[in-house]
């Protein structure tokens, strides 16, 4: 059976020209960029390349690039890392969207004293503006807002929120793990101090990320150590990787986004047309060109999830039943799902090797699915 | 780090369970769970008497919830199909879990309430028979099940 | 011109077969591990056999591997994770040579009012064992001493350390990046409460590293998330690489570790014979078994490596020439190798490829660079 | 992240350097540097005197240090040998490092002092010729020179 998979939000295969690039770098090119010699030496210019090719694809005019292990890192330096190098200040504002990685770093800090204030989003996963603007206050050091949610797909506008932060002086992140490669980013024009990208989002490796930060910004660094990028992120660097982020950053093309949005758009209008019980979430304009996210009257999205899977497609769900009720499904909760109809919610995400045939093939099981499942519910009225 | 592979006969339930729908005029009704917590079941039953013994003579179910609460839901209703009341009622949730080759860890303390709501819908039988009562524990966890679900 | 890498200890290509073994998850098992589906729970299972094995490989009976993206994560992870999680306790023990990644958090951590001793070694690199018992005191909550120091290889009795940690029922910490899979390390018999390891020094691929921790043991994550990793490291599991470090494991073979330990020995022998202003640093005894380093007096260890360098040999000075004095190498400066020497070092190490001619080669050129480079010096009696 | 490259010309005059050694009876030694910072510089010259002008006739050195402080060394006794004093005075670290196509940027300040060794044995020159005294600032730093080199 093949496997159709629709899961490229979670994270991507690694293409073969980027698996192809890294193969020498893990082989013989092996040296440690601090290393003196020739070995060394020639990582480290690889590096750079890399580096810099970041600043172009971003539009960084005056940014540093610092590598790290991944979207989550790369979260947890910039909020942990600037609250702590900034002693004076002690508010940030997020929203209530954010990835695990950024809300359970506010949660952290919390605890340690800071203030943090969590804007709503409205039914589509939109910021408000004006409470954002409203929030700012003379101790907050740090705004930071995703670029495209990893479960609803929702795009800030990044460009507003930037013109903000500049004009009230607050340093202004964003995680764009999502949206990197997917969705025009210009670091100037947007006003972005500080960004978290990773590669296996975009067909690179798992295990690298980086942060990137305007020149100037102090960071208490995370990890100790050698002093590596620039001080703020010490251990040895992880060349193949940083090579294969470097090059997975060339494979999403503009047809390939072209492609995703199409079928996301007709996968939209076949399964709201075809699956009566269903309901999209997030918004239908300024959405990530890949996501797809769906609300099941009366079903549960992990049963969907797994019956999917048992035909060979692979999806995810929404939801986070959890132990602890606080951490269900916080942007379903945000968005305004009811509790009671969060658990049935799955998320597609589509790949540039997505065919129509392919999403042809889904819903239609999809529909037997769901069909299925809810002639079993005892809540279908 | 959570391994929630199901075994092929969770699998075989979970995709075409047994005894689905509902009994009109039911004899006796259980309802256990909570569709914020993502997992609700309801068992009908249709007793007859044989011999002064009570035997479930049909059983049905109607889940929502996740693999496990489904396979489970369908299972005990093979199981106890055609015993007495009284054996029925002895049936656990573990009983249901092992006749399953088992659960995932986390899965075992919340989704698998099946042998509770088979209780429910006895003790349901009961009261309608006037002047009996019946006591047990429920041994399902009613909170928000454990789940490794992190979106990513 | 072949290039003789004999700078092992810096980091090691990936071997044939681990490469290949990563092979898979980079291109088709590339699921997440959070995933419910499929691909996900595939790359989950192949993970925690991973788990079992590095377990089982260090004798750990009672312990959870957490993985991470290194050496420098893990030591961090153990030492800041700890103290934060215990606050009660605000004083820790380390040795005067341990790796940039202990000595930096232990100075950070004194900055924020922690007390650090550091214990002195001799002139081979051994801590006393009676300044260490003596140390210990009510405040204490961990001692972490490295197993082989990477620069002069001194292997530390980490049997004797456990054993009077165990009395003074203080945590045991050991950084074992260098000596992990060539040296003897058995967590119960030695009493070791947490240890570091990575992969990139046996042939495993950058970027991956795990801390072992004794069951019970609390830590405050350094990435906080979407609680992977016992909720001690959040981040997407770098799949391939943690393939890559169960499959390198397996690398070193007991005759791979003979055969280095007897080149190391041949090469002490020739160099302390034929170069006169030769000395060997570190011990004789108790010596990883792949690790070289010689002091020469006159002359400066970068300028050996360059010329070594560009007749491709790929060796590792000792001195950090660093703008900051209190950086110039702390292990030489240690073992107490005058500051006005300390440029003078040079670090070998040697692979399980390294081969008898290669050595050869090595030493005949070093001879000659060192005599130019002696020649030229002003100090030369 | 940084690039400690040597040019051509810095390598060859590492590996080949000219001048190297001591001058018996020089008539000017200058001496700078310090080991514990890993680079040490001494110039030996030997100067004429014609048409009242003092010519460099000869110049040796000798130092210990990294590349850039012998490729300097070595291209600087080049650069001065047969230029009068007074030329050989205005010669600057900056020149000498360009003249070797240029030095990695954190070498720039620390090894590259052999402008500086050079007037000090100029100034040992002078001093010894009585009443004669020079002035002139250190452009080196003479701390420990700045190097990324971190143990892995
Ligand atoms: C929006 C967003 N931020 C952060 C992360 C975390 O990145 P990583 O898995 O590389 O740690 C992810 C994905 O996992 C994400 O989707
Ligand atoms: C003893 C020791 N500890 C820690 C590290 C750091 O490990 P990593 O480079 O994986 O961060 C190294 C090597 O770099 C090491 O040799």
């Amino acid at each position: 059976m093949k496997q159709i998979y629709l899961d490229y939000a979670a994270t991507t295969p690694v293409v073969k020209e980027v698996y192809d690039e890294m193969k020498d770098y893990f082989l013989k090119n092996y040296g440690n960029t601090s290393s003196l010699h020739i070995l060394g030496q020639n990582a480290d210019e690889k590096v750079e390349k890399v580096r810099e090719k970041i600043k172009q694809k971003l539009n960084a005019k005056d940014h540093k690039v610092i590598f790290t292990s991944g979207g989550t890192e790369s979260n947890n330096l910039a909020i942990k890392g600037l609250v702590y190098a900034n002693k004076e200040k002690k508010h940030i504002i997020i929203s209530k969207i954010e990835h695990d990685c950024i809300l359970k770093t506010a949660k952290f800090l919390e605890k340690q004293g800071y203030e943090v204030t969590y804007l709503n989003v409205d039914k589509e996963g939109f910021i408000d503006l004006k409470q954002l603007e409203k929030s700012i206050k003379k101790e907050t050091i740090l705004v930071s807002i995703m670029h495209a949610n990893n479960e609803i797909g929702t795009l800030q506008n990044l460009k507003e929120i930037g013109k903000i932060c500049k004009e009230k002086k607050v340093l202004f992140h964003t995680d764009a793990c999502q949206s990197f490669t997917k969705e025009k980013i210009d670091l100037e024009e947007f006003n972005i101090d500080l960004i978290t990208i990773n590669a296996h989002k975009i067909y690179g490796p798992k295990g690298i990320g980086a942060l990137v930060i305007k020149n100037g910004i102090k960071l208490t660094p995370l990890l100790h150590g050698g002093g590596h990028e620039y001080g703020f992120r010490s251990g040895t660097l992880n060349v193949p990787a940083i090579i294969g982020f470097g090059k997975a950053i060339d494979v999403i093309s503009k047809e390939d986004i072209k492609k995703m949005i199409d079928l996301r758009n007709y996968m939209i209008k076949e399964i709201l047309k075809k699956i009566p019980t269903s309901k999209l979430n997030g918004p239908t304009e300024n959405r990530l060109c890949n996501n797809l996210n769906f609300l099941f009257n009366y079903i549960e999205g992990e049963s969907i999830l797994l019956q999917l899977d048992m035909e060979g497609i692979c999806i995810s769900t929404g939801s986070a039943c959890s132990s602890n009720t606080l951490e269900t499904n916080h942007v379903a909760n945000a968005i305004g799902i009811p509790k009671d109809k969060a658990n049935g919610i799955i998320r597609i995400s589509l790949g540039i090797e997505t065919t129509k045939e392919e999403t042809d093939i889904f819903i239609e099981k999809l529909i037997k699915i769901v069909k299925r499942l809810t002639d079993m519910s005892p809540l279908t009225k | 780090m959570q391994n929630i592979k199901y075994s092929k006969k969770v699998k075989e339930h979970f995709l075409h369970p047994h005894n689905m729908g509902k009994i009109k005029n039911a004899d006796g009704i259980g309802k256990l769970g909570n569709p914020a917590c993502g997992d609700v079941m309801y068992i009908y039953l249709k007793i007859i008497k044989k011999n002064e013994k009570e035997i479930i003579k049909d059983i049905k179910f109607q889940t929502m919830g996740c693999a496990a609460a489904i396979s489970t839901s369908s299972m005990i209703t093979d199981i106890v199909k055609g015993k007495t009341l009284e054996e029925a009622f002895k049936i656990t949730n573990k009983d249901v879990a092992k006749e399953l080759d088992g659960l995932p860890p986390i899965k075992m303390h919340c989704s698998n309430l099946a042998a509770d709501v088979l209780k429910e819908a006895i003790k349901d039988y009961y009261n309608k028979q006037k002047n009996r009562k019946i006591k047990y524990e429920k041994t399902a966890c009613y909170k928000c099940c454990d789940s490794k679900k992190e979106m990513d």
